[in-house]
C-alpha cells in the first residue's frame, strides 16, 4: 500500500465528490459561501472521526455497530466526570479511556472468543447504550464548565478547533496505516488472515487493537458532539455507526478488507455531508432527504466498484487458489 | 410409518447443531423465567408471550432468509412500514383485498429491487439493504406526511387482534408460515438452492445453480414476508405509521442470532429463527414483568446475546481439554 | 546425539476432538539434506508441519532444534528461529506487492523507527531474487503473479529469514514440469547452503529425484524410515497405504463411439484463441501444458462459467450459441473443478445436500424433494464411490480431500452426465485415493461417457488419455495419439 | 431485458422522488421576499404535523415564504443544530425552533445569534442563547389539569399506570412533574408504575400487554401523548378490559379525537399545537415587518388547558378546523 499516489487523484469517489460540489455550487446560490463550506466541514467533523474508526475495522473485513452507543456512553460519562469538577484534560482522557475499553472488549470477543463481529459489536451496542442510559438516568447531562466548548467552538491560529483535531487525527491514521507495521498488518489481515498469522503477525492482538481504536475514535467523536451541544444524552450518538459505514463504503474502502484508507474515508464523509447540506439548502423535506441519501449510497457504490476492484473477489476468486483460500475463510476442519 | 418419518425429520432438524443450541437456550430462558418470575407461567402471560414472539418472528423471517443467503436485510422494517401505510390507505377506504394485495406487492418489489442490485450489480447486501431502508422509510413517511392512517375495518384487523378460542390470530398465521417455510426449506429445490448459494456461491454456480435468480427470489421473499409482517402490525395497531418498523432489523438480528442462524450463510434454520423470536419475546416480557427499567433492558439484551453465542466457544474449550487428558491417560496406561 | 542434526522430534503427539492426528512420532533432520515426508492424506503430515511451524502445539512430546529443546507458541516464533514453511496453498497477501509480502511484519524502519523504509524493503527483496537467479519486479502485486512465481516469493521469504530449515508442503502440485525442474535446481542450491529441507509430495517419483531420506507416516504413526538409495517405490507405497497398488494407471481402452462434444474456433480475447477439439463417447481426451497455458480457461468457457467471444460449441452435433452452467448441466455436461474447497463443494453443508445439488432440479421436477427417493440415491452414490463417512448428514468440511473430491464426482454422477471435464482431478490426493479415482474415471468411460482431463501430471495424462492436446499461451500447439505420446514430446511441445 | 425493466424501475422511483422534491420546496428565488423557517422535533408524529400547519397558517396570513424541517431520527438534537446552520447559510430571515432538548439546542441558537438571524423558541424551552421570545404551552400545567380530571373521574381513589415519553425528552420530563404534583397529593391514588413507551404506539401496546399481566386491577392508564394512549387502548381492547380501565392521552391529535368519538379513549388534553407555532411564526413575521418586539414569554392557549373528552370532542374539532381554514390551510381531515 506504500505508494498508490497516482491512483488516489481521481479515484471514483473523488470524481463523484467533485461533481457533487460543482453541481450544487452551480444550482444552489448559497452553497459555495465560505460560511457554508465551513459549516459543512464542521458538521462532518464528528462523522469523520467515527468513520475513520469504522474504516480501520472494515479494512479487517470487519464491522463495528457499537460506535453510536459508545459515542453516547463517552459523552455522558465525560459530562458526568466534568460536572463532578474534574479538570478538562484528565476528564476527557478518562472518557476516551472508557471508549477505548469498550472497543477493546469488542476486539477481545471477536479475536479471542471468536464471536462473529456483527454479533459482538451488536451486543456491545446494547450494553454501552444501557450503561449510558443508566448512569445518565436517561436525562440530559449538562452544567459542566463552558471550557469544554473550545473543543468545538475554539480556534487555533484562526482555524476552528474541530478541523485541527480531525486534521491531526487523520494525519496520525494515515501514518499508522501506510507507514507502520501495525498498518501493513491491518491490510494483510484484511487481505488474507491466515497468511498474516503465519508471517508472524500478532493477528489477534492487532484485531483487538483495531477495534480499540475504533472505539477510541467513536469516543472522541462523542466528546466533540458533547462539546458542540454543551450537553450530553445517552442516545445522542445512535445512528452514527450506520452513517459511518455508509461513508466508508462511499469512499471506496473495500468491504472485504485489504483496500482503502484515510483518504478514501474522508472523501466518503464529505460526499455524505455535501449531499445532506445541499438538500437542506434546497429545503427538500426530511423524508425525501432519506430517499436521496439511500440512492446516492447505492448508485455511488455501483460506480465505484466498476472503477475500482471487484469487492466480490471472495465469490469469484482469481484463478490462483493459494491466494484466495485465506479470504474465503478457513472453514477446514483441520 | 409415516409418523415415524415425521419424527425422524424433526429429530434430524434438531441434529442441526445451531438449532439445538437455540432450543437449549430457549429451555433455560423458559425454566428460569418460570421459576424466578412471578406470573410468568400463567395462561394469560404465555399466550401474551406467544403473541409477541409471533410478531417478532413475522419480521425475523426476512432477515433469516437473507442471512441464510450469507447476507442480511436491514430494510425489513422500512419495507414493512411502506407496504403497511400503502395498504392501510386503501383498506381504510374499504378496499380490503386490494389493500392486502398492494401491500404484498410493494413488499415483493422492494425486495426484488434489492435482490437484483445485489446479484447483478454486486452490491454487498449490507449496503443495498441499508440504502433500501432509507428509501423505503423515506417514501413511507412522505406518503403519510407523518399522519397515522387509521379507520381500518375489523374484518381486516382480525389478522392482528383476532383470536380463535384463546389462540391469537397472529400466532396462528405465523405458525402456518413457520410450518410452510420449515417444510420448503428442507424439501424444496428452492430451499436447498438458497442454502447452497449462501454456503458457497461459487460452488453452487459450478453445479449449475442459477445463483443470481436464487438471490433475487430470496430477497424478494424477504420483502414479501416483511410486507406480511407490516400488514399484521397495521392490523394489530389499528393504524399505520411511517415509523412503524424502526428497530425491527436489530430485533430480528437478535432473534436470528439467538436462533442459531449464522452470518456465514447456509447455517441455521427457520425453526431456529422462530425459537430465537421466542427468546427475544420472553426477554422483553420478563423484563417488563419485573419492572426492569428500559435502560437496563438495553444492557441485558446485549449481554445475553453475546453470552449465548460465546457458550459454544466455552463448551468447545472444555471438550477439547477433556479429550486430550483422556487420551493421554489411556496412552500412559498402554505405555 | 548424532552430529549435524539440526532438528529432532521426540514422541510428538497431537489429539484433535475425536482423532489422534499424531501418535508419538519421532523424526530427525540433518542439515543439508532433503528429508522426504510421505503418507496418505490425513496420515498426519500436515499436522506435523503445523507443529513444526508453530501453528499448533503438540499435546505431548518435544521438539529439539539446534540442540536445544524448543516449543513454538506462534507461527512467527518458529520463523524467527529459522524454520520456514512453504504451504501447498501459499500464504501471501494478494493486494500487497512482492516486496511487502516478503518483509511482512519485519519491515526495516527509518526516522527513529517511526516510518517503514519502503525503498529499503524493495532493494533487499530484489537482492534475494538475484541470489535465487529469478528475474522479477518486486513491486508487482502478488495477485498478478503466476503460481510458480508465487512459490519463488515464498522461497525468497524463507531466505530473507535466513532459515536453517525449510519445509516444502506439496511444492510441485501446482507446478508444471519445467517449473518443477527450476524448483529442484533451487532446492539443490538451498541444500548446498547447508539448509535442512523437509519435503512433502504425493508424486513418489520426485522423492527419488530429490530426496536423501524418507519417513513414512500412516494414521498418525511412523511406519517407515529409509535412505532413498536402498528402497523402491512399491515398498514406500505399501508402507503408506498398508496394501500393494499393483499398477498406477490401469486404463482399459474402449472403442470410441460417436462425437459428443465439438469445439470450433473457440476464442476469448487475451485468454485463448482458435481452439478446436472434439470428444467422443468412451474416450478420454487429455489436456497438457504449463499452468496458465489456458487449459482451465477454455474448459471454464465451455462449461459457461466464463464468456467466450467467438467460435462455436456443438453438443451431439447441435450448436450451442451461448453457454452457461445451467444449460451445460441440462446438456449432461459435468465439471469437476480443481479447487474443491472454493469451487467444488459447499463445505458447511452436509454430504446429502452437496451430492443432490446439481441433479435435484431435474430429478424432482415438481420442485419438491422426495426425501426417501433422495436418501436412496445418495446412499447409493456414497456406496458406489465408497465415500468414507459416518452418515450422509456429515458436513463436507470434515471429510478428507479425497472424499471431498468423491462427493463432487457423486454430485455429477447423479446428473447422469455424458461429458465429464476433470480439472487436475487428483491434485493433492494421496496415492490410494488417486488409483481409486482413476478406476472411477475408467468406469465412466466404459459406461459411454466422454471425458476431458486437464492434468499437469505427465504420467497421469499419458497413462489415462486416448488423445492428448498440448496447450501453450492460449492455443493448442499439438495433438498426440495415445501411441505417439511421450513425456519428452509433450514437454517439448509445451515449452517449445 | 430484465436489466432494462429494472432500470425503468429505478428511473421511476428516482423520478417520483424528484417530483415530490419539487412539491416540497415552495421557495421562489426572490431574495427580497421574507423567509421564515420552522424546525420541529420530527415529522413522523402527527403532533408536529399540526405544528407545521400552524406555522404555515401564519405564513399565509402575511404571505411570506415558509419552510418546515426536522431531523430524520426523533431525538437527534444535533441534527436540529445542523438544520439551523444550513438555514442560516441559506439566508432565512428568522428561525422558529421546537427544541428536542433544552440544552442541546443552545449551540444552534448561538450560531444564529452570531449570524444575526432572529430566533424564536416554541413548545420546549431553550436554556441559553439569545432568542426574542418563547411561545409554548405549560406542559406541567397540562399534565396537572389532566391529572385532576383523572382524580375526579376516579373519585379520588384508584390505581394508575403512567406511560412516559422518550427518555430524556423535555416534554416528557415536564409532564411527569405535572402528574406527580397532583397524584402525590392524593392519598387515594396509587401510581403502580412509570415506564417509557417512547411516544410510540407499537411500543405502548406491547408494554401495556405485559403490564396487564403484571397487574390485575388497573383503574387508569395516563399516557404522555396520544399515540401511546391509543396503543394502550388497543392492548386493553384485545384483553377485553377496556371497559374497566380509563385511558387518557395528551395533545388532542386527530386520531385521538376519533378514538374519543368511538368511545374508546376516555380523554385527552389539548396542547394546541397549531397555536404553538402560529403564534411565534406570526411574532417573527411582525418583528421582521414592523419590528414589533414580542414579549419574552407568550403562553399559548389562554386560560387553563382544555380537556377534551367524549362529550365535547365534536365542538372542539370543528373549532380547530375552522381556525386553520381561516388561514387557507386545509388540514386533511
Amino acid at each position: 500500500m506504500g505508494k498508490k499516489g497516482k491512483k488516489l487523484h481521481l479515484s471514483g469517489p473523488a470524481i463523484i465528490l467533485i461533481v457533487l460540489v460543482v453541481v450544487s455550487s452551480l444550482f444552489i446560490n448559497s452553497f459555495i459561501r465560505i460560511g457554508n463550506i465551513n459549516n459543512i466541514l464542521r458538521q462532518a467533523s464528528m462523522l469523520s472521526l467515527v468513520a475513520m474508526g469504522q474504516c480501520i475495522v472494515i479494512l479487517l473485513a470487519g464491522i463495528d455497530l457499537s460506535q453510536g452507543s459508545v459515542m453516547g456512553l463517552t459523552g455522558v460519562s465525560t459530562a458526568l466526570i466534568l460536572s463532578k469538577g474534574v479538570p478538562l484534560v484528565p476528564g476527557i482522557i478518562l472518557g476516551l479511556a472508557i471508549a477505548m475499553f469498550c472497543g477493546l472488549i469488542n476486539g477481545y470477543l471477536i479475536s479471542y472468543v471468536k464471536i462473529p463481529q456483527f454479533v459482538a459489536t451488536f451486543g456491545m451496542f446494547g450494553m454501552a447504550l444501557g450503561v449510558a442510559l443508566v448512569i445518565s438516568d436517561s436525562r440530559v447531562i449538562w452544567g459542566f464548565p463552558e471550557t469544554v466548548r473550545v473543543i468545538h467552538d475554539g480556534e487555533i491560529l484562526g482555524i476552528s478547533a474541530p478541523f485541527v483535531i480531525v486534521g491531526i487525527i487523520y494525519l496520525i491514521m494515515f501514518w499508522l496505516l501506510k507507514f507502520t507495521r501495525f498498518g501493513t498488518s491491518i491490510y494483510a489481515i484484511g487481505g488474507n488472515a491466515t497468511a498474516a498469522e503465519l508471517s508472524g503477525m500478532p493477528v489477534k492482538r492487532n484485531v483487538m487493537l483495531s477495534y480499540g481504536i475504533s472505539g477510541l475514535l467513536a469516543g472522541a467523536a462523542g466528546i466533540m458532539l458533547m462539546a458542540r451541544m454543551n450537553s450530553a444524552r445517552a442516545i445522542m450518538g445512535t445512528g452514527y455507526e450506520f452513517e459511518a459505514i455508509a461513508a466508508v463504503i462511499l469512499g471506496g474502502t473495500n468491504r472485504l478488507g485489504g483496500k482503502g484508507g484515510a483518504v478514501e474515508t474522508i472523501t466518503g464523509v464529505l460526499i455524505l455531508a455535501v449531499v445532506r447540506n445541499a438538500l437542506n439548502l434546497i429545503g427538500v423535506s426530511v423524508y425525501l432527504q432519506m430517499v436521496a441519501v439511500g440512492f446516492v449510497l447505492i448508485v455511488v457504490y455501483i460506480i465505484n466498484q466498476n472503477k475500482g476492484s471487484n469487492p466480490l473477489r471472495k465469490w469469484f476468486p482469481v484463478k490462483n487458489k493459494g491466494l484466495v483460500s485465506g479470504t474465503t475463510g478457513n472453514g477446514n476442519g483441520r | 410409518m409415516k409418523f415415524k418419518n415425521k419424527l425422524a425429520q424433526i429429530a434430524s432438524s434438531l441434529r442441526d447443531t445451531n438449532t439445538s443450541r437455540a432450543l437449549f437456550t430457549l429451555l433455560i430462558f423458559f425454566v428460569a423465567s418460570t421459576i424466578f418470575v412471578n406470573r410468568f407461567f400463567t395462561l394469560n402471560n404465555l399466550i401474551n408471550v406467544l403473541r409477541q414472539s409471533a410478531l417478532v418472528f413475522s419480521f425475523s423471517i426476512g432477515m433469516a432468509i437473507a442471512m441464510l443467503l450469507a447476507g442480511l436485510d436491514l430494510s425489513i422494517g422500512a419495507v414493512a412500514a411502506y407496504s403497511g401505510v400503502l395498504a392501510a390507505s386503501l383498506i381504510s377506504n374499504g378496499y380490503i383485498v386490494l389493500g392486502i394485495i398492494v401491500g404484498l406487492l410493494v413488499g415483493i418489489t422492494c425486495g426484488l429491487i434489492s435482490g437484483v442490485i445485489i446479484s447483478k450489480y454486486k452490491v454487498p447486501p449490507f449496503i443495498m439493504t441499508f440504502g433500501m431502508m432509507k428509501i423505503a422509510s423515506g417514501l413511507a413517511l412522505n406518503f403519510t406526511k407523518g399522519e397515522s392512517i387509521y379507520g381500518l375495518s375489523d374484518k381486516f384487523r382480525w389478522i392482528g387482534v383476532g383470536t380463535i378460542g384463546l389462540i391469537p390470530a397472529p400466532l396462528i398465521i405465523c405458525t402456518v408460515l413457520l410450518i410452510l417455510l420449515a417444510y420448503f426449506g428442507k424439501r424444496s429445490v428452492l430451499g436447498r438452492r438458497i442454502y447452497a448459494v449462501g454456503s458457497n456461491r461459487n460452488a453452487a454456480r459450478f453445479s449449475g445453480i442459477p445463483c443470481e435468480r436464487t438471490l433475487m427470489i430470496g430477497y424478494a421473499l424477504s420483502g414479501l414476508f416483511s410486507g406480511i409482517a407490516g400488514l399484521m402490525f397495521v392490523a394489530r395497531l389499528g393504524s399505520a405509521e411511517g415509523i412503524m418498523g424502526d428497530g425491527w432489523p436489530l430485533q430480528a438480528i437478535a432473534a436470528c442470532v439467538l436462533g442459531g442462524v449464522s452470518f456465514a450463510g447456509g447455517e441455521g434454520t427457520i425453526q431456529g429463527a422462530a425459537i430465537g423470536a421466542l427468546c427475544v419475546a420472553i426477554m422483553y416480557n420478563v423484563l417488563n414483568l419485573l419492572g426492569v427499567s428500559p435502560s437496563w433492558q438495553q444492557f441485558l439484551i446485549g449481554f445475553v446475546i453475546i453470552f449465548v453465542i460465546s457458550i459454544d466457544f466455552i463448551k468447545s474449550q472444555i471438550i477439547r481439554k477433556k479429550n486430550i487428558s483422556n487420551k493421554l491417560r489411556t496412552m500412559q496406561k498402554t505405555a | 546425539m548424532e552430529k549435524n542434526v539440526i532438528l529432532e522430534l521426540e514422541n510428538i503427539t497431537k489429539i484433535y476432538p475425536g482423532v489422534v492426528a499424531l501418535d508419538s512420532v519421532n523424526f530427525q533432520l540433518r542439515e543439508g539434506e532433503v528429508h522426504v515426508l510421505s503418507g496418505e492424506n490425513g496420515a498426519g503430515k500436515s499436522t506435523l508441519i503445523k507443529i513444526l511451524s508453530g501453528a499448533e502445539q503438540p499435546d505431548y512430546g518435544s521438539i529439539i532444534y539446534q540442540g536445544k529443546k524448543r516449543s513454538f507458541k506462534y507461527a512467527y516464533e518458529a520463523q524467527r528461529a529459522g524454520i520456514a514453511t512453504i504451504y501447498q496453498e501459499f500464504n501471501l497477501i494478494p493486494e500487497l506487492s512482492i516486496a511487502q509480502n516478503i518483509y511482512l511484519g519485519r519491515e526495516p524502519k527509518k526516522l527513529l523507527g517511526t516510518f517503514i523504509d519502503w525503498k529499503k524493503v524493495e532493494k533487499q527483496a530484489q537482492a534475494l531474487f538475484d541470489m535465487l537467479g529469478v528475474k522479477i519486479d518486486v513491486k508487482t502485486k502478488v495477485v498478478n503473479l503466476p503460481v510458480s512465481k508465487q512459490q519463488m516469493v515464498e522461497i525468497a521469504k524463507a531466505l530473507s529469514l535466513d532459515s536453517k530449515v525449510i519445509i516444502f508442503d506439496e511444492p510441485t502440485s501446482t507446478l508444471t514440469d519445467d517449473d518443477i525442474v527450476k524448483l529442484f535446481e533451487i532446492i539443490k542450491r538451498l541444500r548446498e547452503k547447508k539448509i535442512g529441507i523437509i519435503y512433502i509430495s504425493h508424486r513418489l517419483e520426485e522423492l527419488f529425484e530429490i530426496g536423501d531420506r524418507v519417513t513414512v507416516l500412516r494414521d498418525g504413526k511412523k511406519t517407515g524410515h529409509h535412505n532413498i538409495k536402498d528402497i523402491d517405490m512399491s515398498k514406500i507405497i505399501t508402507e503408506m497405504v498398508g496394501r500393494k497398488i499393483d499398477k498406477q494407471f490401469a486404463r482399459d481402452l474402449q472403442k470410441p463411439g460417436k462425437e459428443v462434444l465439438k469445439v470450433e474456433g473457440f476464442t476469448s480475447k487475451g485468454v485463448f484463441s482458435n481452439i478446436n477439439f472434439s470428444v467422443r463417447e468412451r474416450e478420454i481426451v487429455g489436456f497438457s501444458g504449463l499452468v496458465g497455458s489456458g487449459r482451465t480457461e477454455v474448459m471454464r468457457a465451455v462449461f459457461g462459467i466464463d464468456k467466450f467471444d467467438s467460435g462455436s460449441l456443438h453438443f451431439y452435433g447441435n450448436k450451442v450459441e451461448k453457454s452457461d452452467p445451467l444449460k451445460s448441466v441440462k446438456l449432461k455436461l459435468a465439471f469437476i473443478p480443481e479447487d474443491r474447497k472454493s469451487e467444488g463443494t459447499c463445505l458447511n453443508l452436509n454430504i446429502r445436500d452437496n451430492i443432490i445439488l446439481a441433479s435435484m432440479a431435474s430429478i424432482f421436477k415438481s420442485g419438491i424433494i422426495n426425501l426417501h427417493e433422495e436418501k436412496k440415491l445418495v446412499t447409493q452414490a456414497i456406496k458406489d464411490l465408497d465415500i468414507k463417512t459416518p452418515s450422509m448428514q456429515q458436513k463436507v468440511k470434515f471429510l478428507s480431500g479425497g472424499n471431498q473430491q468423491k462427493v463432487v464426482l457423486a454430485k455429477w454422477l447423479l446428473t447422469k452426465s455424458k461429458i465429464f471435464i476433470f480439472d487436475e482431478p487428483t491434485r493433492g490426493i494421496d496415492v490410494g485415493a488417486k488409483a481409486e479415482f482413476h478406476k472411477l474415471i475408467n468406469l465412466l468411460v466404459k459406461e459411454g461417457a466422454g471425458v476431458i482431463m486437464i492434468s499437469s501430471e505427465m504420467p497421469e495424462v499419458i497413462g489415462m488419455s486416448d488423445r492428448i492436446f498440448v496447450m501453450k499461451e492460449g492455443t493448442i500447439v499439438q495433438e498426440f495419439s495415445r501411441e505417439e505420446a511421450s513425456q519428452e514430446k509433450i514437454l517439448k511441445a509445451a515449452i517449445g | 431485458m430484465k436489466k432494462t425493466l429494472f432500470l425503468v424501475l429505478i428511473v421511476l422511483v428516482v423520478f417520483s422522488g424528484v417530483v415530490f422534491a419539487q412539491g416540497q420546496k415552495d421557495t421562489p428565488k426572490e431574495s427580497d421576499n421574507l423567509h421564515v423557517a420552522l424546525i420541529v422535533k420530527n415529522l413522523s408524529n402527527p403532533f408536529f404535523v399540526y405544528m407545521k400547519w400552524g406555522g404555515e397558517a401564519a405564513a399565509n396570513k402575511y404571505g411570506v415564504d415558509y419552510t418546515c424541517l426536522a431531523p430524520e431520527q426523533d431525538g437527534n438534537v444535533e441534527a436540529q443544530i445542523r438544520i439551523m446552520e444550513d438555514l442560516i447559510q441559506k439566508g432565512v430571515d428568522a428561525i422558529v425552533v421546537v427544541p428536542i432538548d433544552s440544552r442541546g439546542i443552545v449551540a444552534g441558537i448561538e450560531r444564529a445569534n452570531k449570524a444575526g438571524v432572529p430566533v424564536f423558541v416554541s413548545n420546549t424551552r431553550a436554556l441559553g442563547g439569545e432568542f426574542l421570545s418563547f411561545a409554548g404551552i405549560d406542559h406541567t400545567a397540562m399534565a396537572e389539569e389532566m391529572a385532576r380530571y383523572v382524580v375526579k373521574s376516579l373519585n379520588g381513589k384508584g390505581k394508575v399506570i403512567e406511560l412516559e415519553g422518550t427518555t430524556g425528552a423535555q416534554s416528557s420530563i415536564d409532564r411527569g412533574i405535572g402528574f406527580k404534583n397532583v397524584f402525590s397529593k392524593e392519598p387515594g391514588i396509587e401510581v403502580l408504575t412509570r415506564t417509557t413507551a417512547e411516544y410510540n404506539k407499537a411500543k405502548a401496546m406491547q408494554v401495556t400487554e405485559d403490564l396487564l399481566v403484571r397487574y390485575d386491577d388497573i383503574d387508569a392508564i395516563v399516557a404522555y401523548n396520544d399515540s401511546m394512549a391509543l396503543g394502550a387502548v388497543e392492548a386493553l381492547k384485545a384483553a377485553g378490559r377496556l371497559d374497566k380501565v380509563m385511558v387518557t392521552g395528551t395533545d388532542a391529535n386527530k386520531d385521538a379525537l376519533d378514538s374519543l368519538r368511538r368511545g374508546e379513549l376516555t380523554a385527552t388534553v389539548d396542547s394546541n399545537p397549531v397555536a404553538q407555532t402560529f403564534v411565534p411564526v406570526e411574532a417573527a413575521i411582525r418583528y421582521l415587518m414592523y419590528n414589533e418586539i414580542p414579549p419574552a414569554e407568550m403562553i399559548v392557549g389562554e386560560g387553563k388547558p382544555t380537556i377534551v373528552d367524549q362529550k365535547n370532542v365534536e365542538a372542539f374539532e370543528l373549532q380547530v378546523i375552522e381556525n386553520l381554514k381561516g388561514f387557507g390551510v386545509t388540514a386533511e381531515f
